[in-house]
Formats: structure tokens, C-alpha cells, sequence
């Protein structure tokens, strides 16, 4: 398995699809411990990738990825936009130059995402954000490279519903304390949605 | 005088203007610029914006950023990294109060790193 | 949900219908009245504005007053004085940073005092 | 010597006057170390006055002063506002049931008024604020009640002259600290009109 340019092309499509179609639950999470934007926030910015990335020529994956990460920046808005930005930035460098993506390079590459997020966020694993969807995934590429497609979107959505139980420290969630809980996280949910996106992207390289 | 800009940063078009016309009208000459909602208009914050406003209010003495809730401070430093303008800093203070005493202190002709003390300092005491 | 009423006071028109935006786009069905710029709508602040919002604010489980800089202060205590309203009580707090977490407080049922002390303990502890 | 209704109420168009003829020079002050509206508030404040008092009816002295205090309070908006407001409606209340103004009276009514200020205002002597011309001409009346109106004058100006060598610790000038000094307060020269006006209508009684 190596992922080229059309599959990480067809990885942000499918992600787009599935921000579009769950628009509304993304607005109806965000709605419960926060301010009802990150529907309007990830299907806004999907958007605006496909349009601004769909026609262009790119050299490699690392340099569409890097387009991707600029527009989700600006476009997205909210906490989501410089946290995305900074996950695709990293992907980008960590593929720079690279032609083929690899096994390898896809888990130091998500490595490398999760780090910035963590960074940018100045927060960690457990505090109810979408940390808590990428460390297990992550987790999973470094205890086997070769993982079953399935298992990776299994895992994501796992891991979003595990963010249930999770009392928020980071972000508007944060501000309502213990009732944060019992909430699925806005942030987890959109990214099973790029994890699951990217599963089937995987599946059919 | 004033030669330290002032970049006012919030999830607001009102609270952003609001803020600017409130020092403005104590401190007339300071580069005061805003980076209020976002690209249309609404609540949240826009890279593109602060960006814009850094530039503009890089009067080549230094940029203060300020900003008020949440997401903004992670765009604010995204900015950071970002602008061609060196010499760009966060202060952390309440948005409409610290940039009430980052303007007169910078209408004061203070540099940029006694106004971060100035503001830093009004609010780590109680408020009377 | 959300009985204890909020008020914002402020030197600004702008500054305190922005805030007000703000925290409803999170809490919704928290009673926020404003309080912004004097009789004329110029900078200041009005006493009789205030003392308006004070009474549409009251649900009768309270009200909250957050005020931005100075004068404004001393207003809201004549105002506090003066209203018919009982059970009407200042908050020391940054206005927009404080209004965020007295709505998220009083959406989520709290009890006046116990909206205060929410408020009071974010500001005591450094920002993050 | 004692104060009727219509000194008092001379008294008051005086002020008015003052205000009116000094509105750019007060505005001028508050530009130097404040937000340049102290003429405009204190001229519209005391215009407004004189408006809603002209044509009433008032029982007594006490009657006339609670409606200068609620229409100070609310016209002249900025900190001069409540402070005023609450000067003259402890003024207001010292005089209550009291037809004629004794010059014991005086005094009484202007340390209640000074008293109102330091509390509304939480502040005290030295901090170059209004206090600072109320604080001598009170004194003045507690060593001599019987004072001559050519010496207030000339108390509550030179007061306000001393201002300008006083850093200002309460208020807007507070912002400037050191260089707060070398300028008269604004609220001190308007405190000074009001004494002037007293002065004269002192000996015009
Ligand atoms: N400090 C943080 N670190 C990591 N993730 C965060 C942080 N703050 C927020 N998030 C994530 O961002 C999501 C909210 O995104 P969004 O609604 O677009 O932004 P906003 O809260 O500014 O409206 C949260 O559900 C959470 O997953
Ligand atoms: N805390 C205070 N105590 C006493 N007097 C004060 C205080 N704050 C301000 N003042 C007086 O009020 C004057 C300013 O009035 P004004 O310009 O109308 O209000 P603002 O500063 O709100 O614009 C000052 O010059 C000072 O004399
Ligand atoms: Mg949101
Ligand atoms: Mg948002
Ligand atoms: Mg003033
Ligand atoms: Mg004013």
C-alpha cells in the first residue's frame, strides 16, 4: 500500500462528504458545550479546500497538503481552523518531497499532526478535544504499520465516543465543567470523519 | 508618540470596533487596529484579519496583540508565526481593559516591553 | 435555566451589544440586557441606561452587573443603590472575558452567589 | 447672613455660567490627562439643571437640591456624574426641612457633600481629584464659619491650581501616573466654579 497525489485527493473529497452530510450533528454537538458553529466551521472549510485545491496542479502530496492546511486556517474560524491548519502543515512537512507516501510515512506523519495540535492547543490526551481521536489512532500506526483499513475507522469512532465520559479542561467545552460530560466532543466527531475519510482513501490506494 | 501599535483581536466586529473608539478617544494619536468576527462579518475569529491588522499597525517600533476569549489566542499566535512583521506580541489581559492601559501607555512614547509590563501588572493586582 | 440575569455595562454602545452577542450565541436562553454609552449613545455611561437594564434583567433569581472601566463602577453602585430591584450585586471581573462565564454559569442554573464565585475564581488564577 | 431658595437657585445659574463659559477650557484639561468630555458633560449637566428647575415649584432648599442631584447624576455622565450627583443630594439631605441656610449649615452640608465624594469615589486627599478643592473649603468653614466669600474663591482657586503638582492615583489621569503632573484636574476646576458661584451668591444674600 502507498498513497499518491489522486488518493490524498480522494481523501479530502470523501472528507468533504462527510462534513457536508453530518453538517447538522456537528452544529447540533457543538450546540451542547459550545457555541453551535462547528458544523458551519468544517463544512465551510472542506469546501473552500475542494474548491481552491480541485483545479490546481500539484507537485506532490506535501505540496497540496500544504494549500489544504492554509485554507482550513483561514476558512474554518474558531479553535478548529489553527488546529486543523497546524495538523495539515505538519502532515505536509513531514511529507515533503515525497512522491509515494508509505506505511511509515503515514504514521510519522500523523505523529507529526497530533504534536502540532497538542502544541498549538497547548493541551493533551483526556481533556475531551479531538487529542482524544488522534492519539489512538496514531497509537495504532505505531503498534502496527500495516493496519487493517477497518480497524483505523473502528478505532476513530471508538475513540469519538469514548469523549462521552471525557469532563472537558480545553476549550468552550471547558467553561461548563462537570457538565461537559456525557457530550460527544464536536472536535473528536469531525475528526473520526477525516480518519474514516482517510481509512477508505487507504483502502482503495 | 505612540509609536507601538495595538492590534485588538476578538470573536466581535462591535466589541473590536467598540474597544477601539473607547481608547481612541483618550489616546488620539496610537496606531490602534481591530481583527473582529470573521471573514463575513459574524462571531469568530480570521487569521486573515490579524494578519491585516499586524501590518497595519506595524509602525516599526513593535505590534501588541490583544484578544478576548478562547480560539482567538491560537489564531493571535498562529499570526505570530505567520507575519512578515517582526517584533509581534501577545499580551495576556483582559481584552477591553488592557487595551485601554496598552494605548495610554503606549500614547506615553513607553516601549513595547514596558507597556507588556504595564498591562501584565494592572491585572495581576485586584482591580479597585 | 438561566434565571439569574445578566447586565452589561459599558462605556461603549458597541462593547456591550457585541459581548451580548457573544455569550447568546452560547447560551441562548440566558437573560443579557446592555447597559452601553451614555443617553446620547456617545462614550460614557448612563445611569438611567443601567437602571433599565437592571429591571428587564430580573427574572427575580437575581442580577449580575459587569461593568468595563472607570466611571462605569461607580454608576453601577448608584445603580445598585437606587433600583427597586433586590438582589442586584457588581461582579469584579474583566466585562467581556466575565460576561462569557457568568452566561455559561447562569445557563447552567447556577445560583447567584455561586455565578460570583465561578466568575471571581477565573480571573484570580492566570489566563491560560 | 443666611441662603433662601433664590440664592441657591442663583447659586446654580451661576455655576451654569461657569460651565458654559469654561466648557472649552474644562475640555481642555480632560484632554491632557482624561478622554476630553469634562466640559461637555459638566456644561450639558448643569444646562439641564437649570432647565428642569427653572419652572418649578420648590418647598425649600432641600426640595430643589434632590432634583439637581438626580439630574446631575444622569445628564452629566463620566465620573462627574455620580460624584456630583451624590454632592448635592447629601447637600440635599443635611438641608432637609430647613428653610433658611445658616452658615452653619453650610458647612455641614458641604462636609456631608465632601464625605459623599470620598465614598462614591473611594478616594482621598492628594490623589488630584475634585477632593482636593472640596477638602480646603470645607476647612475653611469649620475654622470660620463666617468666612468671607472673597476667601473661598480664593481657596478653592488656589486648591485648584495646587492639583498640578499632584500625581493622580484614583480616576482616568491614573493611567498617566508620573505624567499626570503638570496639569490642573479637570474636576477641580469645575469644583472650583461651583465655589465661586457659592462665593458669590453668598454675598449677594
Ligand atoms: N485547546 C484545544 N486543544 C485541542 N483541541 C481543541 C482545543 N480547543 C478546542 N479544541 C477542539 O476544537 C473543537 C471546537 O471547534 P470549533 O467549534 O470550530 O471552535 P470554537 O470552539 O472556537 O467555536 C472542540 O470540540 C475541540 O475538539
Ligand atoms: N474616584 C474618584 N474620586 C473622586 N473624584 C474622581 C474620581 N474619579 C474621577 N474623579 C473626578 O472626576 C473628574 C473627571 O470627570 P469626567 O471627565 O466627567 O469623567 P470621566 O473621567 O469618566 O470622563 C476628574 O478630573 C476628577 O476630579
Ligand atoms: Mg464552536
Ligand atoms: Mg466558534
Ligand atoms: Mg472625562
Ligand atoms: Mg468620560
Amino acid at each position: 500500500m502507498k498513497l499518491q497525489l489522486n488518493d490524498i485527493r480522494n481523501w479530502l473529497e470523501l472528507s468533504n462528504q462527510l462534513m457536508q452530510e453530518n453538517r447538522s450533528y456537528l452544529i447540533e454537538l457543538d450546540q451542547a458545550i459550545g457555541d453551535s458553529d462547528h458544523g458551519i466551521n468544517m463544512a465551510r472549510g472542506f469546501q473552500e479546500v475542494i474548491t481552491k485545491t480541485q483545479d490546481q496542479n500539484y507537485q506532490s502530496p506535501s505540496d497540496l497538503l500544504k494549500d489544504v492546511a492554509m485554507t482550513l486556517m483561514s476558512k474554518v474560524g474558531g479553535a478548529a481552523g489553527p488546529l486543523y491548519g497546524t495538523a495539515f502543515l505538519k502532515l505536509s512537512m513531514a511529507w515533503k518531497d515525497k512522491n509515494e507516501i508509505q506505511v511509515n510515512d503515514i504514521k510519522e506523519g500523523l505523529q507529526a499532526g497530533l504534536d502540532g495540535i497538542k502544541q498549538r492547543g497547548k493541551a493533551t490526551t483526556g481533556e475531551k478535544t479531538m487529542i482524544d481521536v488522534w492519539d489512538p489512532v496514531v497509537q495504532l500506526f505505531k503498534d502496527d504499520e500495516n493496519v487493517a483499513p477497518s480497524t483505523i475507522e473502528e478505532t476513530a469512532k471508538r475513540a469519538m465516543n469514548d469523549t462521552k465520559e471525557l469532563k472537558a479542561t480545553k476549550g468552550r467545552a471547558s467553561y461548563f465543567k462537570e457538565k461537559s460530560i456525557g457530550h460527544i466532543d464536536p472536535g473528536s466527531a469531525s475528526s473520526y470523519y477525516i480518519f474514516s475519510a482517510l481509512a477508505t482513501s487507504i483502502k482503495g490506494a | 508618540m505612540g509609536q507601538v501599535g495595538i492590534v485588538l483581536i476578538s470573536h466581535s466586529v462591535k466589541i473590536a470596533e467598540g474597544t477601539k473608539e473607547l481608547v481612541q478617544q483618550v489616546m488620539k494619536d496610537v496606531t490602534v487596529e481591530v481583527a473582529g468576527g470573521t471573514d463575513e462579518g459574524e462571531i469568530g475569529t480570521s487569521i486573515d484579519k490579524i494578519l491585516n491588522a499586524i501590518t497595519k499597525a506595524n509602525k516599526d517600533d513593535g505590534v501588541l496583540l490583544l484578544y478576548d476569549i478562547g480560539s482567538a489566542k491560537m489564531n493571535a499566535e498562529m499570526a505570530v508565526e505567520m507575519t512578515e512583521v517582526d517584533d509581534v506580541e501577545l499580551i495576556e489581559a483582559p481584552l477591553v481593559e488592557g487595551a485601554y492601559v496598552a494605548a495610554v501607555e503606549s500614547g506615553m512614547g513607553k516601549e513595547k516591553h514596558e507597556i507588556i509590563e504595564a498591562v501584565t501588572q494592572s491585572f495581576s493586582k485586584e482591580r479597585d
